[in-house]
């Protein structure tokens, strides 16, 4: 094992960072830009990856208390940047790291296969992100969190934008307007307010940072209850609704953000974030005596249903994904808000695994735009004969976000059905039954349409696009229907991967059900 | 009812209808003539309050240059007013009502008209009057009032002098003895010889500050006690001078002098301009080294300089003041002068005193070194008055010709 | 006989006469670089003094300096006091005005005849000179006479833009008749205020006030305050007041609108610092007096009327013209809550606004110097072309919004925290935040045209700002950013300075 | 004077700095503006100077009697406040000649000196400004380009 | 009353008579070159009557020196002053009023 005079956290932040600077360097030379991403990408998840068994340990706790805290910048007296590993993070961090590397190979196939512009801006905003996301996952404060947090609202505006399309533009406002209101106005006063009542105190630990206020009477159960509404929907990045409109409207950036940043790293982080609040601000126990998170289960019951009706009836394929990418997250936000151990587990084991389903359905889905240039589910009528691996991946996702085994979704709703039936709440078993019954129809369909209707005369790409938002107006070089097979192999390596990975996970899933036990074992 | 405040009424009356008249004229010529008059009728006012200094600034100022410059800028930007069909601007009136009311409102609780216990006639002024602030200090640190010596009392004093004066000029002892034993205050111990830096904060100005050389009072406030702002006075007027040139002047290549009709053919314009310059001149200087012992000062007598030039100007051509004083040298005289102030205040402060400690120009005999550091800074002020008032001058006659 | 002569115990004076001295001589340095080299030298030594007070301050036991004119004792002649609070705005102020004056060379040579630059950086140092004697006195008659220095030098700097746009005179002219009557307002105050204090020095001011049997129902003082705030509003442009500001700013100079938003109306909330706390105090200006309730309230009907007046503006000056009206709006709100954290929070933000919006300034001249205009179409695609003037400008933006680690955030983390500790003040909090989405979308409607659309015209052949823009642009933005992500240095001194304005007079 | 006006000779300031503010606010000439800033100023000094008045006062020079020696022939009237004036008027005859030239230079560019003219022309090249630095929702534009390109 | 008193106060009166004549020629006359010779003649002799005026009433000799010096010089330049303004009126083509010529 290396010696590192750099600690590992501190190691992995800055590696997409010197990554951000190389690959802008390197921006004339695509190949070289493009090796170099790759590189980082590794170099990252080994060094994420290393740090692995130091959380698994069995008396990490003991140690993380008194451990150090790794200050980079005090920028006001009591107010500094903090980065400490802890299982939940270590959990994030593993996601996205590792789909980085699958990522990046998607990438390299797509923006070549689509001859995008301004390609390195969009590598090294990619790179940026990826920090910002190491950044969130290992915050080891409310405000390094709340740094990190917008930093990544920041770096992925250009890629939202990236098209540079009036459409572009435009949603790209609703995605930074939405953010930015919400982070601005809800999660910065609640975290300003947090620090006023626990006297600068915003270091996470287990158990939460109020319990002295609360002691001391300082602050009160209704005023918990508004910081509590505040952070929920200050972190506008979880998509609870109302505030999931950013969302749908992201999806107009090139698929491989959409990818990876809309499945895995932006949404993640909403509902990592979440977590994060409830388990280490908050502290489950705490909500559980003051009761005041128990609205959030209904909201995100809500959430999950509503959004999944309105997935049923989107024709475009990537706006599908959104909505259920909405319902999915607040999957996440309902376990967290049953406060029980074991449904923070599911939550934490929810968010590895929707990434891999939700990351393979993306990938095919810019596959398939890729290749075919087609973005609305009717027109993919037999596009499974053309593009067998796509679509096999497809199904695979699909699954998962249904739930069936042998994928990666089973195993966290499985964690989730035993916390339902743990903490004894109906209502939450009734919303996972329908949203899985109205998950299958809104995906079964579209794996049906792709194998088993024959595929259409005529089919002109050209025109079918007219009305679709997204991802029009790129190059139509040559292509129509009748004369495409499979994407670029770069792009179907990657779908492979990420749908192998999604069966992979429901088989050896032992290092997130670890991590996700430390998790729980850690809670007072 | 008396003289005094029956003159007041009628200046005042008289200067209020002027004011109106100023605004409502029509003619810009006929507004800019009437505030000449304003000025000279207000400096009417200041004589008959007591204000030599400000009436004679005001007359300078007022009456002069200002009206100088409106008629200046009238030759180019036309005489007359647009007529306007509404003559009374309602909401205009309501504010100034509003406001008026206002400061209307403030006075009422206003120590009375001439009230000699109002607080500013006997908070900090008596000492500053008595030119005694080099002894009541109080200020930690510095030299300290006697032992004994009653602080309070002292300041309720209001200056009347009873007892003989001496015969001899040079003893000037007798003001403590008067002023202060009289009332039964102790007589502070006089060094007689001040050393520089003798101890800790010790205190060079001398117990009656300018060993009685500076009899107007306004002067040594003026120059000594609150000279910093003086100097930023004279700093203003120097702004205001090369804010002109930068605004006015035309590009160097364009010459500085466009032919313009002079008065020079006339004998009676020249014998006369020319028998009365070196009194001008004269009374200049006379004003600004008067100034310490009557009305006057760097201001006024820069006023008075300035109009020679001008006079000069008007008769003989600008031509011919070029060749006397050339822009570039006007220019740099007008720098000059703040450059003599400040260089006085710098050259107290590299003495090893503070900025503008004239007591540090002459430390043997700290109160003459004040009195030369008050006339060195009263040439400075004329200097730049005197220059930018031509500078002035000269820019708006080289507008007119073009 | 220089050996008896030390700089550190004069440094509050040199702060003032060296840029006074200099300024004056600058005239006599020729034509072609000289001048501006001159005014280079005399703003950099000032920054140095600057430097050097603050580190005396800090280190001054009493946490004030105080420096008596012509060794007068202060109560009759002129008092130069120094605490943390205004070195701190001391060392801004020289700070800004030493990278304005590093990057006016180009600007200037462009923008200004050549004939007269030695008087336009004479004019220009003096009005540095200016803001910095305001900011040093503590005399209130003194304040007077500087404020009138650095107006009638800033007057003239801005109508310098006429040659570029005749505007410039006619806003140059607005300013000076506003700025005159509301210099009046401010005399009449120090008038009023003289006619029951019998003093002009701030502190025998202060404890003459305090000793009136009745303050808070003697009529002179309730309208000296009145006038005071009136005329101080006029100057610091808060708004309704700042009718003069954003006209004025648009068409100066591109040097000179850096310096002013970076200078000119952050003394001008100075003198409202002095005036409200050291004079009145806050026992009369904030508890017997509806001051919080008037300022708050003007600051943030400013924050939100501004901000979305920014939002609708081609022009980048005029929109960060308005978006300056609506950032003095926070330093107001700031004070206006009258506890440390809120206070301090104004303190930081003059010198955290002060940075970045000069950075910005000096972006949007950047882009004048190159393309000589700076409308939103002529910005289109300089992203790529402009890659440094642009960066700076976002980043400025970003500081405005108050993203974190950018100085934005501090301002706002201490505003925000005030608001939330003053009783029903929350609304502040609120439109502080409000507020910084209004950054975000005037902010971001450059971002969108630098960044996500194609060049036209002159844009599309540009090249970089030379370097004598570009590096002083990024020195103030990298200050932004620096005390932005390590702000204990800012912090502290605000808060030293927030809890010397409350505890009463230092 | 024996308090036979009391405060009311204050009141003749006030209304002397309310002609001149009258005047700068209901003026459209710009040389009548500054005249009348120039009065609203005088109303203030003429405020200072009657702080200044103590009752049966004299002009605060000391009495020079020969070589340096004084006598006191009080009571006199203050000092400070005509010292304060004597830089005001300074100031404000500075103010007055920046005022007077930049009217010039409003003269020739704009050919008049009428403010409401002026704002007018003023209004005029702001609203070009405008539409000349507008970018018709950035984006729109792109699209138009796209569809002629298509069209093409 | 003095002697001294007596002089004085004859010739103030006569100045302020002289004066006032003046102004009311001013108000009267019909043009510009007769108003101001209303205006030149009288301010001068009124001027000079007042200040020899005061030169009786003035105990110091300086002052009186001062005084006479005023007068004398006032009696050189306020008539060239005239001039000057008439001078200056002429060449700026101001035609002289005719009974009965162009107004």
């Amino acid at each position: 094992m290396i010696h590192f005079d750099v600690s590992p956290p501190l190691l992995a932040l800055y590696i997409p960072l010197l990554g951000a600077l190389l690959i802008s360097l390197a921006g004339r030379w695509p190949n070289l830009r493009e090796l170099v991403t790759l590189l980082t990408a590794g170099a990252l998840l080994w060094v994420v990856g290393g740090m692995a068994p130091a959380v698994l340990a069995d008396d990490f706790w003991a140690s993380f208390a008194k451990a150090p805290a790794l200050k980079l910048a005090e920028v006001l007296p009591g107010v500094w940047l903090e980065l400490k590993v802890e299982p939940l993070g270590m959990l994030f961090a593993l996601i996205a790291s590792s789909l980085w590397i699958l990522n990046s190979i998607y990438s390299i196939g797509y923006m070549r296969g689509n001859h995008e512009k301004n390609q390195t801006r969009f590598y090294v905003c990619f790179a940026l992100a990826i920090a910002s996301v190491i950044g969130l996952a290992f915050a080891g404060n409310l405000f390094t969190l709340f740094v990190f947090y917008e930093a990544l609202t920041l770096t992925t505006y250009p890629l939202v934008a990236h098209k540079g399309s009036a459409e572009a533009i435009r949603s790209a406002r609703t995605y930074l307007g939405i953010l930015v209101v919400t982070s601005v106005c809800f999660l910065l006063s609640g975290i300003i307010a947090t620090y006023a009542f626990t006297d600068g105190d915003m270091t996470f630990r287990p158990g939460g940072v109020f319990r002295r206020a609360l002691a001391d009477g300082s602050l009160t159960a209704p005023t918990l209850g508004i910081l509590f509404v505040l952070y929920m929907y200050g972190i506008g990045k979880a998509a609870l609704m109302p505030v999931h409109r950013w969302l749908p409207a992201a999806m107009v950036a090139p698929t491989p953000v959409s990818a990876l940043l809309h499945a895995v790293a932006v949404v993640k982080a909403g509902v990592f974030t979440v977590l994060k609040v409830i388990v280490y601000v908050f502290g489950p126990a705490v909500l559980v005596r003051y009761g005041v998170g128990s609205w959030l289960i209904y909201v995100a019951g809500a959430t999950i249903l509503i959004a999944s009706c309105i997935a049923l009836f989107q024709d475009n394929l990537k706006r599908r994904l959104a909505y259920s990418t909405v319902s999915q997250l607040s999957y996440v936000i309902i376990a967290a808000a049953l406060l029980s151990p074991l449904s923070i587990t599911a939550a934490a084991l929810h968010i590895a695994a929707h990434a891999f389903g939700k990351i393979t359905l993306f990938f095919a889905a810019g596959s398939i735009y890729t290749a075919a240039h087609k973005t609305e589910i009717s027109q993919l009528d037999g596009i499974g004969r053309r593009m067998p691996f796509t679509m096999g991946a497809f199904t695979i996702g699909a699954l998962s976000m249904i739930g069936l085994p042998p994928t990666a979704g089973f195993v966290s709703k499985w964690y989730l059905l035993q916390a339902t039936w743990e903490t004894d709440a109906p209502f939450v078993l009734v919303v996972v039954v329908l949203s899985t019954l109205l998950n299958a129809a809104y995906f079964l369909p579209i794996v049906y349409r792709a194998f088993f209707v024959a595929e259409a005369k005529h089919d002109d790409a050209h025109h079918s696009s007219a009305d679709g938002h997204f991802g029009d107006d790129g190059d139509h070089h040559g292509h129509h229907a009748g004369d495409h097979g499979e994407a670029p192999w770069p792009i179907v390596v990657a779908l492979s991967c990420t749908a192998l990975a999604t069966i992979a996970f429901f088989f050896y899933s032992d290092l997130a059900i670890g991590l996700a036990n430390q998790l729980r074992s850690g809670l007072p | 009812m008396n003289a005094v405040v029956l003159i007041d009424t009628l200046l005042l009356l008289l200067v209020t209808a002027t004011a109106v008249a100023i605004i409502e004229v029509r003619s810009l010529y006929a507004s800019a003539i009437l505030t000449g008059i304003y000025s000279l009728l207000m400096a009417l006012v200041w004589v008959n309050m007591h204000s030599m200094d400000v009436s004679f600034t005001e007359a300078a100022v007022g009456g002069g240059i200002s009206t100088i410059l409106l008629i200046g800028t009238l030759v180019h930007v036309g005489r007359e007013e647009k007529p306007i069909k509404k003559r009374l601007h309602v909401p205009a009136l309501i504010f100034t009502a509003l406001t008026g009311a206002a400061l209307i409102y403030g006075t009422l609780d206003m120590p009375r008209f001439g009230d000699p216990a109002a607080p500013i006639h006997h908070y900090r002024v008596p000492e500053m009057m008595a030119q005694t602030v080099g002894f009541v200090n109080g200020t930690p640190g510095k030299q300290k009032p006697p032992e004994g010596f009653d602080l309070d009392r002292y300041r309720r004093f209001d200056g009347r002098v009873t007892g003989p004066i001496p015969d001899d000029p040079k003893d000037t002892a007798w003001r403590e003895k008067s002023i202060l034993q009289t009332e039964g205050l102790m007589v502070p111990q006089v060094r007689a010889a001040h050393e520089p830096h003798a101890e800790e904060g010790h205190h060079l100005h001398p117990p009656d500050d300018f060993n009685g050389h500076v009899p107007n009072s306004v002067t040594s406030l003026l120059a000594a006690y609150r000279g910093y702002d003086t100097m930023f006075e004279t700093t203003v007027i120097f702004t205001a001078g090369i804010s002109l040139i930068l605004l006015l002047r035309r590009p160097r290549r364009e010459g500085y002098l466009q032919p313009g009709a002079a008065l020079s053919d006339q004998v009676i314009l020249r014998v006369v301009t020319k028998l009365s310059i070196p009194f001008i001149l004269i009374f200049g200087f006379y004003v600004i080294t008067h100034g310490e012992l009557g009305p006057g000062g760097g201001f006024q007598g820069g006023v008075v300089l300035a109009t020679a030039f001008i006079l000069y100007a008007l008769i003989f051509g600008r031509a011919a003041l070029y060749r006397v004083v050339p822009p570039p040298v006007s220019d740099i005289l007008t720098g000059v002068g703040v450059l003599i102030y400040s260089g006085t205040g710098a050259a107290c402060m590299l003495l090893g005193g503070k900025f503008l400690d004239y007591s540090m120009l002459n430390p043997a005999v700290p109160g003459d070194g004040e009195s030369l550091g008050m006339t060195l800074v009263e040439y400075g002020v004329g200097l730049t008055v005197s220059m930018v008032m031509l500078t002035i001058f000269n820019q708006l006659a080289e507008e007119r010709s073009t | 006989m220089l050996d008896a002569f030390e700089i550190v115990p004069n440094l509050p004076v040199l702060v003032v006469t060296v840029p006074l001295i200099g300024g004056v001589l600058t005239i006599v340095m020729g034509r072609g670089k000289g001048p501006w080299a001159w005014a280079t030298l005399i703003t950099g030594l000032v920054f140095y003094f600057t430097v050097l007070l603050m580190q005396q301050v800090l280190a001054a036991k009493t946490g004030t300096i105080s420096y008596e004119l012509g060794n007068w004792p202060r109560q009759w002649g002129i008092e130069y006091r120094v605490d943390a609070l205004n070195a701190f705005i001391l060392l801004t102020v020289a700070g800004v005005g030493f990278v304005t004056t590093l990057y006016a060379q180009k600007s200037v040579e462009k923008e200004i005849p050549q004939d007269r630059h030695n008087f336009f950086y004479a004019v220009w140092i003096l009005a540095i000179c200016g803001l910095l004697g305001i900011t040093v006195t503590g005399d209130a008659f003194n304040v007077y006479v500087l404020l009138e220095i650095s107006s009638l030098t800033v007057y003239a700097l801005i109508a310098m833009g006429k040659d570029m746009n005749r505007q410039a005179l006619t806003a140059s002219l607005r300013y000076l008749i506003l700025g005159s009557v509301g210099a009046s307002f401010i005399l009449l105050g120090i008038g009023y205020l003289m006619m029951v204090t019998g003093t002009l020095n701030m502190e025998d001011m202060h404890d003459r006030l305090a000793a009136l049997p009745d303050a808070v129902h003697n009529r002179t003082v309730l309208v000296a305050f009145a006038f005071l705030l009136v005329g101080l509003g006029m100057k610091m442009a808060l708004f309704p007041l700042h009718m003069w500001l954003p006209k004025a700013y648009t068409y100066a100079p591109s040097a000179v609108s850096a310096l002013l938003s970076a200078t000119a109306t952050k003394v001008g909330i100075y003198m409202a610092f002095r005036f409200l706390f050291t004079i009145f105090g806050v026992g009369f200006s904030f508890v017997a007096m509806p001051a919080n309730v008037v300022l708050s309230v003007a600051a943030c009907t400013g924050i939100l009327v501004t901000g979305v007046t920014a939002v609708r503006q081609t022009n980048l000056k005029r929109m960060l013209a308005y978006s300056s009206v609506g950032q003095l709006g926070y330093i107001v709100a700031g004070f206006s809550l009258a506890n440390v954290n809120g206070v301090a929070g104004s303190v930081v933000h003059i010198f955290n606004h002060a940075v970045m919006k000069g950075g910005m300034f000096m972006a949007a001249g950047a882009i004048m110097y190159r393309l000589g205009r700076c409308d939103l179409r002529a910005v289109r695609g300089l992203g790529k072309r402009m890659p440094l003037t642009m960066a700076a400008f976002v980043a400025g933006g970003l500081g405005l919004v108050g993203f974190p680690l950018t100085a934005g955030f501090i301002s706002k983390w201490y505003l925000v925290q005030g608001a939330l500790e003053a009783p029903h003040m929350w609304p502040v909090a609120a439109v502080v935040l409000v507020g910084s989405l209004l950054a975000v979308a005037y902010t971001w409607r450059v971002v969108e045209a630098a960044y996500f659309q194609e060049p036209e015209g002159d844009s599309a052949l540009v090249t970089e700002a030379p370097l004598s823009m570009v590096l002083p642009m990024w020195i103030l933005i990298g200050a932004s950013v620096y005390f932005g992500v390590s702000a204990t240095f800012t912090g502290d001194i605000s808060m030293r300075a927030a809890k010397s304005l409350l505890g009463g007079a230092p | 004077m024996t308090g036979a006006l009391g405060i009311y000779n204050y009141w003749i300031y006030v209304l002397l700095m309310m002609i001149g503010l009258y005047g700068v606010i209901a003026k459209p000439n710009l040389i009548k503006q500054a005249i009348a800033l120039g009065l609203f100023q005088t109303g203030i000094f003429l405020y200072y100077i009657s702080m200044a008045v103590v009752d049966g006062g004299t002009a605060p020079v000391w009495t020079t009697i020969l070589d340096g020696a004084q006598k006191y022939e009080g009571p006199y009237d203050n000092p400070l406040p005509h010292v304060l004036i004597l830089t005001a008027i300074v100031v404000s005859v500075s103010v007055l000649a920046v005022a007077l030239a930049l009217i010039i230079n409003i003269k020739r560019a704009y050919g008049t000196i009428e403010y409401d003219e002026i704002e007018a022309m003023d209004q005029a090249d702001k609203r070009a400004d405008y539409q000349r630095g507008q970018v018709t929702d950035a984006a729109d534009d792109v699209e138009h380009r796209q569809e002629g390109h298509h069209h093409a | 009353m003095h002697w001294n008193e007596v002089v004085c106060t004859v010739l103030l009166a006569l100045g302020c008579v002289i004066s006032f004549s003046g102004s009311y020629g001013v108000l009267k006359f019909p043009d510009f070159y007769a108003r101001l010779h209303a205006a030149g003649k009288t301010d001068s002799l009124a001027q000079v009557l007042m200040l020899l005026g005061l030169v009786f009433v003035t105990p110091d000799v300086l002052t009186q020196i001062k005084l006479m010096l005023v007068a004398f010089i006032l009696l050189i330049v306020a008539p060239t002053a005239t001039f000057a303004i008439t001078r200056a009126a002429h060449l700026d083509g101001l035609r002289p009023w005719t009974r009965g010529g162009p107004q």
